[in-house]
């Protein structure tokens, strides 16, 4: 009413935070398909146990702290940290890894930081992080992509793995399930093995990991959809993926059998799934340009260290964890050129026009 | 056993000696700490502090000998202001040396003004202007509000005028909507 | 030579809805039953009353001419006011402000004699209409005495700022680039009296011995009769006006806030207005087109600048369109002149200026003043019907929108925390208020508002910091005298027992005390 | 080549603050703002440094030769008192404001765990000079850096809407136990 103070702007409501959440999970889609197609039953039943974890702790988080339940539930932002994580996770992991995973996720690494908006972390790697260090077994136990075994397994076996966990399938287990490719290049790598020898098995397929390809290059649409949404921008993603190809090159073409292909480095893992919605995560990425541009390149050069000594497989996680922590302190100190301002650093006393 | 204990006095005796070396070169110098101090301080020169002036104030502090809530006109954003640049914890104002009030500004009653000069002399920063047995005013853009003119004056023709502030646009809705419990 | 338009960094192309306002003609509305003429001094050295009183050239009561001087004396900061139509001087009242809500500002107020003609939009000059020989400083002081300030909205006195820019500036900019959407004055303005600007535009320039004259404008200028472009290249093209100014006109792309000076600036010159420093310092001023429009007026016909075009328009308004109104007219009567509100007023929210960087309007009685473009009547349906605001998720559109290169996110989060040291230290003194940021925010929050609310407190804070040093100042003067009498004193003290104690005893000294009074005794006798 | 190991080593993959948990006690009091703890980690720096050198000096010419080792806690202990105190000296004389916003947490370098924790380490895993040097050197890299992060973090945390239960150190203890979990990423480095 006249009078009364409309607060700015007067404009009709562009999107809101829930349909630019909405967009993040729309691009996800076509990676479940393929997750799905490539191993199975498992993941609707992962990505069920995720979502309802992270929004009833979320419920439960909010309600303790006093903020309106239903206008935070419906921001999406959790569903999409718990689409990432169970995205990462072996399709047949038992239900308490997601429960735990979405505990670290939602209740630490966002609520107590104060909800949307104020986590330092990446809510989604903090889950995978906490999880592939509480069960390092249940994380190595990968299903057999179809373009290997032909079959994947049945509702009902991957039911019980889940319920009741590996032990209750016995046998079968072993036979339906192996590790990933990274995996097995590292624990070939600890045997001594040159990389033509690890790679003469069939498991790496044409180039890099049979099946997992499809799954990065439906990690690629996706985040093409997503930058024409112009949801992310272009700068983070191409930043990490032309980081990767330009620092594994040199190595590969000097001695392939020590360093890896760019394109298996990109295919294997999680890098493209990263580059897309993990890196360009808003909350607990950098704000500034110059920012956003250090944070993909430190993600990319930790993760191939994590990968080619570390002892985890995929160092993703860890990478964008470590990032994540110096974030504050890359704002800090990469703080773009303000308009009318001189190139070389600010003073600060300057006085109020 | 012997060797154990002469090494060990030996090693402290040389360890004492640089470090009194070390102090008697390089002095401590404590003035730029108190620069900083003072230009935190709304430099009222009101003394309500107990301190003849913001400066001395600063002094003090930096001494240790004064608390960092005894500022009535800088208030309790002074004190976090002292706090968070001497890296203390924040205190509440101490109420005894007055409260803080929203600036104001002195104004003399010019009927009852009998030009006896005792507030010039008081005025901490030059602010009245006049001469004996003349009319004196204040000058409001100078005056900082300090009050010490009120005492002395003789037919207590002083009182105080809130100064002009310039507007500030309102403070939109905090954004953190509350489940109203 | 041609000038090259380069891009600025951010901004967003926004519907313009600027046809609404357009539809009908420029109209002039019949005259207000009371004028209130708004004395506020630039926005921030409010005028006191003193200050006023003893300026005022008509007493209460008295009867008034139109156009007749009300105050003078009072310096470039503050051109004079003028009365805009006949009528009797009732003295000052304080009416609310227009843009602060809830504060009130002194006005003059004016009862009008509601017989005599409203004043129409004057018609357009010949493009070949010879300039008037008239000395720079000539121009200043008659700008000053006819009260011509900046149009555009800021009000800043023109004649200060040619008075600052004198010498070293070689271009004039006419800014005609109206980027917020539904305001359209400026547009009607330059449809109707491009002769008018560009004569404006070269007076200005020949006063400040500039050497190019741009006039600029948004591109999507076209409808039904013809482009603006045709009005200014018909009286541009024909014959060069003037060998010595070289005229051009430029169509910028319509992206908003293609219109703020420093964003003008850098896409006609490819230059950045330094942050601490003004258009002059890298040679040159910018001017609305309204404003070159008033100086051409006040040289050529010696009218004082009483009254402006403004668009009343918006979704909730009956029949928008622009009024040619008299400076002081309250907001009722431009809203009744228009047809009133198409809704109930529960519904409308009442702007001044634009929808994405303008003011509420706090109270209907507030008269416009001279740099009001535009009332804006919006409805429910216009206003984002978000559950209100969600906390930042720092998604960085903002930071891609922002015209003044700052970090619209970080700013809000110390701002709202009332950290506004740290937000100024991270620029927030450069933010330009162009209200781009709250429009992209998917969180909705009031991003503009706060950075008003923390810029003002900034500005009150470094007002303390000046009183305090100088306050400083005068004490440690006061007491360097108080010692330096200290000291002469004791010196005297000093000399006085030295003499004694050591040559003549204390007789002598009576006798000369003694001799002296008789000789001035003798003296006077 | 093994001395670029051995500062990894110290600074990343066995860090001081986040896997081997020394020094928290100022890596948590010193954290609230920027400035204090650049100054906090120069001093750490410039102290375990200068007593990783020192220690190594006293144990190999004056404890082993004359097998006084059992001495050698109570000689670092001296050796890392007198350095404190010319920091303190040397910091009250260049920069008295830090000097002052430190406070008691500059003498308390003396017992810092990490500090004294390197001159041990370094006679246990008999470093020659340049290696106890650069393993000091990598520890106060180590630690200064994630001081500072957890610093910059902290502070950005001020502004955040963190529950009124978890305002100032439980939130400054919980990222800290975000940041140990992001380092162990760096176990099982294979030749390390």
């Amino acid at each position: 009413m006249i009078g009364q103070r409309a607060t700015l702007p007067h404009r009709p409501a562009r999107r809101n935070v829930s349909q630019v959440m909405g967009q993040v999970l729309i691009a996800l889609l076509p990676a479940i398909a393929v997750h799905a197609w490539l191993f199975g039953w498992g993941i609707f039943i992962q990505l069920a146990l995720a979502i309802g974890f992270a929004l009833s702790f979320e419920a439960v988080m909010l309600q303790l702290r006093q903020r309106p339940v239903g206008v935070y539930l419906k921001d999406l932002s959790a569903v999409v940290a718990a689409v990432l994580f169970a995205l990462s996770i072996p399709p047949l992991a038992p239900w308490w890894v997601s429960g735990v995973g979405m505990f670290f996720a939602i209740i630490i690494a966002k609520q107590l930081y104060g909800g949307i908006g104020h986590n330092l972390f990446n809510p989604a790697m903090v889950g995978f992080a906490a999880v592939i260090i509480a069960f390092p077994l249940a994380l190595t136990q990968w299903v057999i992509p179809r373009t290997l075994a032909q079959t994947v397994p049945d509702w009902n076996t991957t039911w019980v793995a889940i319920l009741q966990g590996p032990q209750a399938l016995g046998g079968t287990m072993d036979a339906i399930s192996q590790a990933t490719p990274l995996d097995q290049l590292r624990t070939g790598r600890l045997d001594g093995q040159t990389l033509s020898e690890i790679g003469i098995d069939p498991m790496f397929g044409l180039f890099g990991a049979s099946g997992w390809e499809w799954l990065a290059l439906a990690y690629l649409i996706g985040g093409l959809y997503l930058i024409g949404q112009r949801i992310i921008t272009w700068h983070v993603p191409l930043a990490v993926l032309l980081g990767t190809i330009v620092i594994t090159l040199p190595g590969w073409l000097m001695d392939p059998d020590l360093f890896r292909s760019p394109l298996q480095q990109l295919a294997a893992g999680s890098l493209v799934m990263c580059a897309f919605f993990i890196a360009t995560d808003p909350v607990s990425g950098s704000s500034t340009p110059k920012g956003k541009i250090i944070f993909s390149i430190g993600v990319v050069v930790l993760t191939l260290v994590i990968r080619a000594w570390g002892g985890f497989p995929d160092g993703v996680a860890f990478a964008v964890l470590l990032m994540n922590m110096f974030v504050p302190l890359i704002d800090r100190y990469t703080v773009p050129r303000i308009f009318g301002h001189p190139k070389h650093k600010r003073d600060e006393t300057r006085s109020v026009r | 056993m012997i060797p154990s204990v002469l090494i060990l006095t030996l090693l402290t005796v040389s360890v004492v000696a640089l470090i009194l070396w070390v102090s008697r070169r390089w002095g401590a110098n404590d003035d730029s700490v108190v620069e900083q101090i003072d230009a935190l301080l709304p430099q009222t020169q009101c003394a309500q502090c107990g301190y003849p002036g913001c400066r001395p104030y600063a002094e003090a502090i930096a001494s240790g000998e004064a608390d960092i809530n005894q500022c009535p006109p800088g208030g309790q954003a002074g004190v976090d202001a002292l706090a968070d640049l001497l890296g203390k914890e924040s205190k509440p104002l101490n109420e005894e040396h007055g409260s803080h009030k929203p600036p104001v500004v002195a104004l003399i009653d010019e009927d009852r003004c009998i030009g006896c000069t005792l507030c010039i002399q008081a005025c901490p920063v030059d602010a009245i202007l006049g001469a004996q047995k003349m009319m004196h005013t204040v000058l409001a853009s100078e005056c900082t509000g300090c009050e010490l003119c009120i005492a002395p004056c003789p037919v207590d023709c002083i009182d105080l005028v809130p100064a002009q502030r310039p507007m500030i646009h309102p403070k939109p809705m905090s954004i953190d909507i509350r489940v109203q419990a | 030579m041609s000038v090259s338009v380069h891009g600025f960094f951010g901004g967003m192309p926004l519907a313009d809805h600027k046809a609404m306002a357009m539809q009908r003609p420029t109209q002039s509305i019949p005259v207000p039953e009371a004028l209130y003429l708004p004395l506020k001094g630039h926005r921030h050295q409010p005028l006191d009353l003193h200050q006023i009183t003893d300026h005022l050239a008509v007493s209460v009561g008295q009867q008034l001419a139109a156009g007749q001087t009300l105050t003078r004396g009072m310096g470039d900061a503050h051109p004079r006011l003028h009365a805009p139509v006949a009528g009797t001087f009732l003295g000052i009242v304080s009416r609310p402000a227009l843009k602060d809500m809830g504060h009130d500002v002194p006005c003059l107020h004016i009862q009008t004699d509601r017989t005599q003609a409203p004043k129409k939009l004057p018609d357009d000059y010949p493009p070949n209409t010879p300039l008037p020989e008239i000395t720079p400083d000539e121009l200043m002081d008659h700008l000053q005495r006819m009260g011509i300030v900046g149009l555009g909205g800021a009000q800043f006195p023109t004649s200060e700022k040619m008075r600052q820019a004198s010498g070293g500036i070689d271009t004039v900019i006419l800014n005609g680039v109206e980027c917020e959407p539904y305001i359209a004055c400026d547009e009607a303005l330059m449809r109707h009296r491009p002769g008018t600007i560009v004569l404006g535009g070269r007076l200005l320039a020949k006063a400040l011995g500039a050497k190019r004259l741009i006039v600029a404008v948004e591109d999507p200028l076209k409808d039904s009769h013809g482009s603006v472009s045709d009005g200014f290249l018909a009286c541009i093209q024909p014959h060069p006006l003037d060998p010595a100014l070289d005229i051009e006109f430029i169509e910028v792309p319509s992206i908003y806030p293609q219109g703020a000076e420093r964003q003008l600036i850098k896409t006609l010159t490819n230059q950045e207005v330094p942050f601490d420093g003004l258009p002059k310092d890298i040679g040159v001023i910018c001017l609305n087109v309204a404003t070159a429009a008033s100086v051409a007026d006040a040289v050529i016909e010696n009218t004082p600048l009483t009254h402006r075009l403004v668009s009343i328009t918006g979704p909730g308004i009956q029949n928008p369109c622009n009024v040619y109104a008299p400076i002081g007219t309250p907001v009722t009567d431009l809203i009744h002149q228009a047809g009133g509100f198409n809704c109930p007023e529960s519904e409308i929210d009442l702007i001044i200026g634009g929808p994405v960087s303008g003011h509420t309007v706090s109270d209907q009685r507030s008269p416009i003043d001279k740099g009001s473009l535009c009332i804006l009547a919006l409805t429910r349906a216009d206003r984002p019907n978000s559950v209100g605001s969600m906390p930042c998720i720092n998604c960085g559109f903002c930071v891609s929108v922002c015209p003044a290169q700052l970090l619209p996110q970080t700013l809000f989060k110390l701002a709202s925390q009332g950290a506004h040291e740290k937000a100024h230290q991270m620029g927030m003194m450069d933010c330009i208020e162009c209200g781009l940021c709250a429009e992209v925010c998917p969180s909705h929050l009031p991003l503009l508002d706060w950075y008003r609310h923390s810029k003002d407190q900034l500005r009150a804070l470094d007002m303390d910091q000046r009183r305090q040093a100088l306050a400083k100042e005068r004490f440690e003067a006061r007491n360097r005298r108080l010692e330096q009498r200290q000291a002469e004193r004791e010196a005297r003290r000093q000399a006085r027992r030295a003499r004694l104690e050591a040559n003549s005893s204390a007789q002598s000294e009576i006798e000369a005390a003694i001799a002296r009074a008789r000789q001035k005794k003798e003296g006077e006798s | 080549m093994d001395w670029v190991f051995i500062l990894i080593s110290a600074a990343l993959v066995n860090n001081f603050v986040l896997i081997k948990f020394l020094g928290l006690c100022p890596f948590m009091g010193v954290s609230s703002n920027i400035e204090s703890a650049i100054g906090m980690s120069l001093a750490t720096a410039f102290v375990l440094t200068l007593a990783s050198v020192a220690s190594h000096m006293i144990s190999v010419h004056v404890l082993i030769p004359l097998e006084l080792t059992y001495l050698s806690t109570v000689a670092f202990i001296v050796i890392i008192a007198g350095l404190v105190q010319l920091t303190e000296l040397f910091m009250r004389h260049g920069a008295p404001l830090l000097h002052r916003v430190l406070g008691i947490y500059l003498p308390l370098i003396t017992s810092n765990c990490a500090v004294l924790g390197v001159a041990l380490l370094n006679q246990q895993q008999t470093h020659s000079l340049i290696e106890s040097a650069l393993y000091g050197f990598g520890a106060a890299l180590g630690f200064g850096v994630v001081l500072i992060a957890l610093a910059a973090g902290r502070e950005r945390l001020a502004l955040a809407d963190v529950p009124d239960a978890f305002k100032g150190a439980p939130i400054g203890l919980v990222t800290a136990g975000l940041m140990a979990l992001a380092f162990m990423g760096f176990t099982g480095f294979a030749k390390l």
